[in-house]
Order: structure tokens, then sequence, then C-alpha cells
């Protein structure tokens, strides 16, 4: 259709399937080293092939962009078709080099961390699966093959949560994950219909052109019930309240899962599904509307609950929740671009965070729980400082990635004059105060003080360790024929007390991760700090093209406003940053206070406002809200009603009876057939007749 | 000068008692004949129209009328030796189980 | 030419006709007797008469008066109507021979052959005689079957099972044999066949027309078809006394031998016709001058010179070749001469399809 | 007038000896009755102008398929049919259905006799050529595959009446 190169596109995603297939089929036999080569390979190309992609584009004429590669005609239904095609603007480009950058980086890290765990050749199978699918997700050029590429990382998470799947709240916590995201990708769905029903197809390109004339709708149309539809599928996707409580489960799986898909890559598909579509939601302000007060909401309410975890690995659950709220906040006030930013920095320094947690689980073998932890500054040196990049860059240091873009988001959230109020900026600035509270303390207790010896073992770690040693890894082991014989003891050997720092393989990605954390947010730099934001730059076409309209319905000239008040905005933007740095410095003291100079300040203040205490370290029992309200009834409805009621009753009854009245009355026919051919000729004379009577009657009428 | 309905009345006729035969025959082999019989009938009615039509279509029926009842005619009587071997009769009231 | 006059005319040739056939039959089996003797270095029958040339019309008395015995056993209607039924339809074939062009006798024009007639300026026979010869040999079946089971004796049973399936066999052979001949010449009225080759020798459909691998289909289906040796299984007197007519003694025993003999003729008249030229003399290419009296007789004659000769070979044949055994003589019928006729037919065909 | 004389004398013989067929109670009478109803009905077709017609149906099925009939009645050696009790429902069910459907048939023929008309012999002469072309050009297909059946008919009765041993 445009006249610009052909990239071969559909490579991409094919690369790691092929890895995928080969590890998937023939990886039992193989050897570990073979699996591990075959699964970097494949990604590693493709994450080559990406940067190849990312040189060309930068050289495509700006009238061939969006550039779309169709493959095939896929699905052909009446007037309705389907293209297997491929779209690549700038939105599409980032979360391309994101996910297949960080998934290689989390490959290579992989290699290490599994080592010793069973069913290595599933694991790298899964990974590469589920690159396969995220890619598509990223580069589909309908909503509809974003859905296979949505639905595939779906599967691909509930495989790797449940990778442990012997143990049984891994296996509980894939399922949950699995279901929750159904009910948003039910949502979805229906989107998608009202889409088809509206323009008859799901192309990108087609669907914006026909959202365009549209004028922007403040009542409850049919733009704003797609959105909010579309919405509600990525708040199942990105953990978004209502369908939060999945992802903090989701930490059963291996911890490089926990890293790449549960917090740089999958769950942020939700926002980038928002910001894909965001002509769609510039048309409907009161669907952008709930997306923030949802963002903001998901961002406080999940930060509050991490203040107090003790697991290691759901304080960083809870993290990232917020912090996708965050990146809903930023898409809800048309800031898509200041959400994509974050989304990619917050990929580096959360997936970094994740590995570095990592790190210190597989070097104490498996602890998980902070309160165990401690004093490992000197002992694992390497981990402790990319974990330190990444916690500054978390909590919005200055100059660290973090910190540009979470003050943009603030930024938009405060002055964006059409979608923007000071309430969600506030809310915004107190999460990032709570940000900066838990993660140091996440950051002292694991790193500072002294060394707190476990008070039992972990193998029976009440928080369910995702690295139970022996018991998960050592069964799956059996159970996918790997001899785990090296896996328990190379576990129990550092069942408690001895500490190691992890090997280079893990400690390279972590280094890696470290340096993006720290740099990637000087693409953003705003013109408030003397840059120039080139990401916002680069991302305008995808994103101020399409909301233009809406501007001009509004009558709301963006870019004069922008120069006629420049310098007092510049002033007001310069304010807002300082006090969120002034607000993380705060958190950052009150951690200090709390966990390392007076370590037992915590449990007093625990025990005085006990009420409140329990409420964030029971996450609110919503998990007990949503089990009484919604599991609870349709478990014992589906137990009495459609089972025996329905099934027993009806079903096999008319089945059974079904049976039973043929069998009567053949009881009573089959005496027709005597085997005297003598009275089959007799019926066959009457029959005869009557057909002779028939016919005469049918002709002389 | 004869009205082809005489023709189709004797093939009618000669119908009826071909069914009338199988229906109150014992033989097998009688049985068999009354087929051809009927078979016979049916071969008049088809002379009868093909001259009533001046049609040679109708007389090329009959021949394949008549390859199919020599078919019928081989495999239908190795049926009945078959038959007889094993159960030592032609009556067909005799034979009317399945099993020996 | 009326219907009466047709009838009429039609009765008086039947008269002849028949005349001669059976004089010629009684006089066929003492020839036969005769040569086979001298095949065998006897005399043979030379009491009766010069020559024992009366010795048929002895044989004729005996069986007239010899006592009929029709056995207790036996299913009388059926026994009885057996020979009838065999000699019945073996005279019945006759008919249908034509053995000449018509002669011009009072006015009338009277064609050779009983069931034609002259419709004015042509001979007008029965377009299909072929086929009813065919047909009337094929139900002769019924003559020996029919009384080999109705005689209740397990010599005639085993006789008349053989000589059915032997016929049945043979039939085919028989009638695929004629196709050729068929396609020559385009017509199943003999007459029109016997024109067909008219003119000269090479005209003759055995030698001109590459139809010699037909007429020894036909000559051997032919001998199976009249039970003669080599064929003569039915009535093999050296295993089953005299095979379906054991029972039958006197005139029903004469109604049978010449029934076979009459089917002796029957083919060979039927030979002539179909591939050696019927009434047409060998040297007709040479346009000899000849009294119209020799004119008006030479048809007949050269007829009956051909069919003399058949007759002959027969006897002939006879005398020479010993009895197939019966499973020879299936196996020869379905899997050598079956095939033989077929491949007989496909090549005749061919070969006009590329003359055309 | 000939040809009516014909036609009753013929159509009687048919009747009698399927009726015949129908009483004799030894297969062997009733093979013959049924061989004598084919000759008449040769007669019927030849009157109808259909003479190869005729000539076959006295070829195959008087020489072949009723000379097997009677071959097989004499190789079983079937004698008379003995008396059993028959099944009900063709007494009860069958001849009253038979008769229904004779009735029916007649009244249909006779109901529009008059529109059947009249066959005149000779008005339809079918030569055998013109048969010979119609079944080998328009119908060639359906001759074919009766070849086949007559084929596998063949294969059948030799196994099914082959002595297993």
């Amino acid at each position: 259709m445009n006249p610009s190169p052909n990239f071969n596109l559909w490579l991409i995603p094919i690369l790691p399937l092929i890895g995928s297939a080969i590890n998937g089929i023939f990886g039992k036999r193989f050897a570990r080293s073979l699996v591990a080569t075959v699964a970097l390979v494949f990604s590693g190309a493709a994450f080559g092939y990406a940067l190849w992609v990312t040189a060309q584009f930068s050289s495509l004429p700006q009238a061939s962009i969006p550039h779309i590669e169709r493959l095939f005609v896929w699905i052909q239904a009446g007037n309705f078709s389907v293209d297997y095609g491929f779209y690549l603007d700038q939105l599409s480009l980032v979360m391309l080099l994101v996910v297949t950058g960080v998934g290689f980086v989390i490959h290579i890290y992989s290699v290490g961390y599994m080592a010793e765990e069973g069913g290595y050749y599933r694991f790298f199978s899964y990974l590469n699966l589920f690159l396969f699918f995220m890619l598509t997700l990223v580069l589909a050029h309908s909503y509809l093959l974003m859905f296979v590429g949505w639905e595939g990382v779906g599967l691909a998470s509930y495989l790797l949560i449940g990778f442990f799947f012997l143990k049984q709240s891994a296996a509980q916590a894939g399922k949950k994950a699995f279901i929750t995201n159904r009910v948003g990708d039910f949502a979805f769905l229906l989107g998608m219909f009202l889409l088809i029903r509206q323009f008859g197809t799901l192309d990108y390109d087609k669907v914006f052109r026909g959202i365009a004339p549209m004028p922007v709708e403040h009542s409850l149309g049919f733009l704003t019930i797609t959105a909010l539809l579309m919405m509600f599928g990525a708040c199942g996707k990105s953990a978004q309240i209502p369908l939060y409580v999945w992802l903090p489960d989701a930490m059963e799986g291996p911890t490089p899962v926990s890293a790449l898909i549960h917090a740089a890559t999958m769950v942020t598909a939700g926002v980038y599904m928002i910001a894909r579509s965001n002509s769609l939601f510039m048309h409907a302000p009161i669907a952008m509307g709930v997306v923030a007060v949802i963002g903001a909401l998901t961002a406080i309410f999940a930060a509050s609950i991490g203040l107090v975890q003790n697991d290691i690995k759901r304080v960083l659950a809870y993290s990232t929740v917020s912090q996708l709220g965050y990146m809903f906040l930023a898409c809800g006030v048309a800031a898509f671009s200041a959400g994509i930013f974050h989304l990619m920095t917050h990929a580096f320094f959360k997936a970094l965070l994740f590995l570095a947690a990592g790190s210190v689980i597989h070097g104490l073998g498996g602890e998980q729980d902070m309160r165990h932890m401690g004093g490992l500054r000197k002992l694992i040196p390497w981990t402790f400082w990319t974990m330190t990049v990444a916690t500054f860059a978390i909590s919005g240091f200055p100059p660290l990635s973090g910190f540009f873009s979470k003050d943009e988001i603030l930024w938009k959230a405060f002055s964006d004059a059409q979608h923007g109020s000071w309430i969600l900026w506030l809310v915004g600035l107190i999460t990032a105060g709570m940000t900066s509270f838990y993660m140091f303390r996440l950051w002292f207790m694991t790193f500072f003080g002294e060394r707190r010896q476990p008070l039992h073992d972990a193998h029976q770690e009440p928080t369910g360790a995702v690295h139970a040693p022996g018991a998960a890894p050592a069964d799956v082991g059996h159970q996918s024929g790997v001899a785990h014989s090296t896996a328990a003891p190379g576990h129990s050997a550092h069942g408690g007390g001895h500490v190691h720092e992890s090997p280079w393989i893990m400690l390279g990605p972590l280094v890696v991760l470290a340096i993006g954390a720290f740099v990637m947010g000087w693409v953003g730099i705003p013109q408030a700090l003397g840059g120039h934001n080139n990401f916002d730059q680069f991302l305008s076409p995808v994103f101020h093209t399409s909301s233009e309209p809406a501007r001009a319905v509004e009558n709301f000239p963006a870019e004069p406003q922008k120069t006629e008040n420049a310098g007092e905005e510049r002033g007001l933007e310069l304010t807002l940053a300082g006090t969120s740095v002034g607000v993380a410095v705060l958190g950052f003291l009150l951690a200090w206070q709390f966990y390392y100079r007076r370590p037992e300040l915590p449990q007093r203040i625990a025990a005085s406002m006990s009420g409140a205490y329990r409420t964030l370290i029971n996450k609110y029992w919503v998990d007990e809200a949503y089990y009484a309200a919604l599991i609870n009834p349709i478990v014992d409805g589906s137990r009495t009603v459609l089972w025996r009621g329905v099934d027993v009753g009806v079903i096999d009854a008319l089945v059974n009876g079904a049976g039973t009245t043929s069998k009567e009355a053949s009881g009573v026919t089959r005496r027709m057939q005597s085997g005297s051919i003598r009275s089959y000729a007799g019926w066959v004379a009457l029959g005869a007749a009557c057909v002779v009577a028939f016919m005469i009657y049918a002709g002389t009428r | 000068m004869v009205p082809l309905s005489w023709y189709l009345t004797l093939g009618a006729i000669l119908f009826a008692i071909g069914v009338a035969a199988f229906l109150v025959k014992r033989n097998i082999i009688t049985i068999f004949m009354s087929i051809e019989l009927m078979l016979n009938a049916v071969n008049l009615t088809f002379v009868a129209f093909a001259n009533h039509w001046h049609q040679v279509s109708g007389q090329v029926f009959v021949f394949f009328v008549m390859v199919v009842a020599a078919a019928e005619a081989a495999v239908g009587l190795a049926i009945i030796i078959a038959v007889f071997r094993t159960r030592e009769t032609l009556n067909v009231d005799q034979v009317n189980l399945l099993k020996l | 030419m009326s219907l009466t006059t047709y009838i009429i005319f039609a009765i008086i040739k039947l008269a002849i006709v028949l005349f001669v056939l059976l004089t010629a039959v009684a006089y066929i089996v003492l020839l036969e007797r005769k040569v086979v003797a001298r095949m065998q270095n006897r005399w043979g029958p030379n009491r009766v008469g010069p020559f024992g040339l009366l010795q048929p019309l002895a044989d004729g008395a005996k069986f007239i008066f010899k006592e009929d015995i029709i056995p207790d056993s036996v299913y009388k209607p059926l026994y009885i109507a057996a020979p009838m039924i065999a000699l019945i339809l073996a005279l019945t074939s006759i008919s249908l021979i034509p053995f000449g062009e018509n002669w011009k006798i009072a006015g009338y024009h009277v064609p050779l052959e009983i069931t034609a007639f002259w419709n004015g300026n042509s001979i007008q026979d029965i377009n299909i005689g072929l086929l009813i010869i065919l047909g009337i040999t094929s139900i002769g079946v019924y003559g020996v079957a029919l009384s080999g089971w109705s005689s209740n004796s397990k010599y005639s049973l085993l006789g008349s099972l053989r000589a059915s399936a032997q016929l049945m066999s043979y039939e085919l052979s028989l009638g695929l044999s004629l196709v050729g001949v068929l396609l020559i010449s385009g017509s199943l009225s003999l007459r029109q066949i016997v024109d067909s080759q008219g003119g000269s020798i090479v005209n003759w459909n055995f030698f001109g027309r590459l139809q010699f691998i037909a007429f020894f289909i036909y000559i051997m289906a032919a001998y199976a078809e009249t039970n003669r040796i080599p064929f003569d299984l039915p009535e093999a007197e050296t295993e089953l006394v005299a095979g379906y007519h054991t029972e039958y003694s006197s005139m029903k025993f004469a109604m049978f031998f010449m029934a076979e003999y009459c089917n002796m003729v029957t083919v060979a008249c039927l030979a002539t016709i179909l591939f050696f030229g019927g009434w047409h003399s060998p040297f007709e290419a040479l346009h000899i001058a000849a009294p119209a009296l020799w004119i008006a007789i030479s048809p007949v004659f050269w007829f009956v010179v051909k069919v003399f000769f058949f007759i002959f070979l027969y006897i002939w044949i006879r005398g020479t070749l010993p009895r197939f055994r019966y499973d020879q003589l299936m196996a020869f019928g379905w899997k050598f001469l079956l095939p033989l006729s077929i491949a007989n037919i496909i090549v005749t065909s061919l070969v006009l399809a590329l003359r055309s | 007038m000939l040809h009516q004389v014909l036609f009753i004398i013929f159509g009687v013989v048919c009747v009698a000896g399927a009726l015949n067929l129908l009483l004799q109670r030894h297969p062997i009478n009733s093979a013959l009755s049924l061989i004598v109803v084919m000759g008449a009905l040769a007669l019927l077709f030849l009157l109808l102008g259909a003479e190869f017609v005729a000539a076959v149906q006295v070829i195959v099925y008087a020489g072949a398929v009723m000379v097997l009939f009677v071959f097989v009645i004499m190789l079983l050696n079937a004698g008379v049919e003995e008396h059993t009790r028959g099944s009900r429902v063709a007494i009860f069910l069958g001849i009253p259905g038979l008769i229904a459907f004779f009735i029916f048939m007649c009244w249909a023929i006779g109901s529009n006799g008059s529109a059947l008309g009249q066959a005149r012999i000779g008005s339809f002469y079918v030569p055998t050529q013109e048969l010979g072309i119609a079944l080998f050009r328009e119908f060639l297909l359906p001759f074919e595959v009766t070849s086949v059946l007559i084929l596998i008919a063949i294969m059948g009765a030799v196994v099914l009446a082959r002595r297993e041993r």
C-alpha cells in the first residue's frame, strides 16, 4: 500500500516462536547449555533485528509512517475482513525495543538464575513463547491481532506463574491470573465488537480514520462506551483496580518471569493499548476521566499496601501495580507520551529491581522475607549497587530516569487544563512519597543493619517462597525428567546462613539494566530543565496528530497556550518538580529513621495503630471480599444449580431418557423384523400399495 | 389395433401374480422365479411405453433390466446353494435366522 | 403375395424340407456308421439292401415297433415331453435356413427358405433369423436337461447336469464367434449375410475376411452344443451308461437321436451360410456359361455340397479324436474359446474401423 | 384384428403360465411355466416391434437364466415344497396390500386408457442398428456400469458357491 521498503517485520515475532518450538519439542533431550543457547540466540536475534529495524525506521519518510506491512488476508467473513499485518510507528517501535531489549537481558539472567531448576527447557520455551506473543501484540496492525497477542501473553504468563505447578499456591496463582484476565478480556472483546459494528473493521488506521471526524462526545455515547470497555480490558491486563488482585500472587512464578512479564512488559500492554487507541480516548473525555481516576486510585492504593509488606517480591509487585497506576494516570490526563515514557523507564528500573531481588533471593538460597535479611551490603556488593540505582530511580531522584518520567506525569496531571486537576496531582504526589518510603524501607531492611537469621528454615516459609528449595523445583525436576540431584543439594547447601554473590551471567544483566535505569530518562528531559523533550517530540506524530481534532473542536489551541505564558509555566513546572523531589527525600528520611536508626519503631507504630496496619497487611481484604462476593457464589451456584440441577437433572435425564425410550420403542418394533422373508415381502407390498395410492392421489389432484 | 392399456394391464396382472407368488411360495427358488416374473412384467411395460412414445430408450432399459436380472439370478442362486449346504433346506420359513 | 398364398407355399416348402431333412438324417446315420467303420477297418452295415443302403429303413421300423418302456419312478409328464421338446426345437431351426435364391414357379416367386416371401421385387426374410436360431438352440438345452432329471436315474441326472452346464458355457463362445461375421455383413438376416459374401470365393467370410479364427471357434462350440465327440460327455457311454437318455427306449430314444442329427445339420448349414458363402459357388468369379436349369439348381447343389462337407467333418472328427475330461471341457470353453472369441471381435472391429 | 387375436392368445398364455407358476408345488414345473411366460412375452415384444428385445428375451432369459434355475433345481434335487405355516404378516398384510396395489394400478390404467391410445403392428419398429446406436452412444455409461455389475456378480457367485476347504 505504501511505497516504503519492506522490513519483513513478521520475522521479529517469528524468531522467538522458532526458538520456543525447538526448545519445546526437542528441548527435553537437549543439554542445558544447548537449551540456553537456542533461547538466547533466537531472542537475541529478535533484539538485533529490532535494532536494525529501528535504524531503518529513522530513514523512513514521514509520509510513510505508520509503516504497515500486510501479509495476507487472515479472516474473511462477509464484508468484514482482517489482514494479518504488522504496524510500525514510533509507539510500537518504542515498545518493540523495550520488549526485545529487556526480554533479551532477562533471558541472559535466567540462564544463570534457573541453572539449578527442573524443567529448564520448559522455562525457556515458555519465555520465548511469551516474547513471540508480546511482539505480536506490539506489532499488530489491527485490534484483533493485538488481541491474539493479548491472549497469548496471558497464556504465557499463566504457564510461567504456574511453572512450579506441583506447588499448590503456584497453580492457584496461575489460575487466578488467567481468570482475572479473562474478565478484562471479555470487556476488550465487547469493545472490539462495538468497533466492528461501527466501522466494520479493526485495522488501526481505518478505525482511527473513522474516529477522527467524529465529534467529541461528553455523554455516554458509543465512543465512551467503547473506550470504557477497552479501558476495563486494559485494567485486567495492567492490574488496575478492580482487577489488580492477580498480580501480587503472580509472584509465585520464578523471579525472571516476575521481572519480564509482571513488571517490564506484559502488564504494560494495557497502557500500550490505551495509548494506541488514544484518538478514541481523546474523543471520550468521560472515559479519560475514569482512566485517570482509576490510575490515581490504584497508584495510591497499591503503594499503601506496599508500605507494610514483608515479602521482598510482594513489595515490588505492589510497587509495580502503583507504577502502572501512574501510567494510567498519565494516559488519563492525555499525557500519553509521558505514560509511555514512564512505561519505558519503569521497564528498566523495575526489571532491575526484580532481578536484583532475585539475585538476593538466590544468594540467600530462597529466602524472601525481608525480616530475615539485612546487612547484605558487603556480602553481595554488585547486587547492592545495582539495586541502589534502581531504588533511587524509582523513588524519583534526579537525574535518574524515574525522576523525569514521573515528574512529567505529575506535571501533566497538574497542568493539562482539559483533563488534569490538582487532586490527581496531589494523589500522585502522595504516591510518590509512599513509593520512595517503601522502596527505601526495602533497601534498608535488605542491605543495612546486621544480619537477622531466619526464625525458621525457608522451607516452611509462610509467604510461600517461590524457591522453596528442594520442594517444588525438585519435584518439577522429577516430573519434567530433568535430574534434580544437582538442584536439591545446590539449594540445601545454602539453605540458611551463608550468603554468596550471584554468578556473572546474572550480574551482567543487572549492570546493563542499571545503566539503562540511570540514563534512560535523559531522552525525555523537559524544556523546563533545559532539555527539549525529545521523547515527546519523537512520539508526537502518534498522539498529537490524532488528538488534534479534539483540541480543534474544543477550540482549545495547544501551541499558542504553550507560547504565551511559557514563562510562568516554566516556573510552575520547576516548583512541581522540586516538590516531588522533596517528597521523595522525605520518604527516604522516614525510611532511614524507621529502619536504619531505630528499627524497633515500626513495630510500635504498628501496635499503636493496629487497625490500619492489619488493614494494610491484609491488603484491605480485597481478596476475601472477592471470594465472598463473587467466587463462592459462583462455585456454589455451579455446584448446586448447574451441576446437580441442570446437568444431572436435565441434560443427563434427557440423554438417558432418549436411550431408554429408543430401547423400549425398538423392543416393540423389532417384532417386525422376524427374519421371515415373506413377512418382509408383505410389508413391501403394503408399502407399494401406499406409494401407488399416493402417486395416483398426487397425479389426479 | 390393440389399446396400449391392454398391454399395461397384462403387465400389472403378471406383476401382481409375481408378488402373490412371492408371498405364498415357500421354496426359495420359486420365490426367485417370481421375482423374475415381476421383472418380466416390468419389461413388458417398458416395451409397451417405448412403442407408445416411439422411444428407443424403453427397449434399452429392458436390456439393463435383463442384465440386472441375470446378475441377480447368478448371485441369488449361488446364495441359495450356500444356504442349502448349511441348512439342508430350501424352505424360507426355516431359514429365518441369521445364525445357524 | 398375399398371406394365404404365403402360408400355402410355406406349408408346401415345410413338407418338402422336413422330408428331405429326416431322410438326410437317416442316411447321415448310415454314412457315419460306414465311414467310421472304414476308419476302423470294418465293413459297417452292408446286409440290408445294396451296400446296406436300406439300413435306415430297418432301423426306423425297429424303433417304431419296439416296446416303449416307461420306468415307474420317472416324472411322467416331463419324461414324455422332454424328447419332443428336443426334436421339435431341432426341427424348428431348419425353417430359418436359406438354401438358395428364389424359384419362379407358375408365376409365383418362391424363395428357397421356409420363412421368407417375395414382396414384389425382392426376397423378404426374417431379419433377425440368426438370433432366432441362436435362441432356439439355447432353448434346446431343456430337452436334455428335463429328460435327465425326469427319468430320475443318477446316470441321466449326471448326464443332463453336464449337458446343461456344457451347453450354457459354450453358447457364449458360439454367439460371440458370430459377432465378427455380423460386424462384417452388418445384418442379422441370414440371407443378407449370404448376399454379402457373393461375387467370388474371396468374399467368403472364411477366406477373404479373416474370420477363420471365428470359424474354428464356432465349429468347436457347435460340436459342444450338439454333444458330439470330442464333447459328448452328456452321453459318454463309458462313464454314464448313455447319459441323459439312459432311461429312454424305442421312439423316444429315436427322437433324441434324430434331434441330435438335426442339430448337426443345422449347425452345418449355419457354418455354410456364415463362413462359406452359403449357396454361392466357389467359381462364381469365373462366370462360366451354363444352361438355365443348372443355374436354377446350382445354388442348392453347392449348398448341399458344403453342408455335406461339414457333416463329413463331424464324422471324421468323431472317428479321430478321443473324448475330453469334463474339467478339461469347461476349462477349454471358458479359458480358451471365450477369450479367443472376444479377441476376435476386437480385432475384427478394429480392422473394420480402420478400413472405413 | 390379427393383432388383437395374437395379443389375446399370447396374453392368455402369459397369464396361464404365471398362474401355473403360482399354483404348481414343484419348483421345476414353476420354472417351466415361467419359461412359457417368457416365450409368450417375447412374442408380445415382437408384436410391439421390439424384435431384438424379443430375441434377447428368449436367449438370455429362457436360454440362460432359466437354464440356470433348472440347473440349480436339479443340482439341489429340490422336491415338492412342504407346507409350513408361513408368516401371518405375509397373509394379513401382504395379500390385501397386493390387492389394493393391483386395483390402484388397474384403475390408474383404465382411467386414462383413452389417452394411451392404440398400439399398431409396424407402427413403431426398432431395427437392431438403431438399438445398438442408442445403447452405445447415449447409454454408454450405464452400459459400462452394468458390465461392471455383471463382473461383480460373476465373482460374487464364484466366491459364494465355492465349497470352502
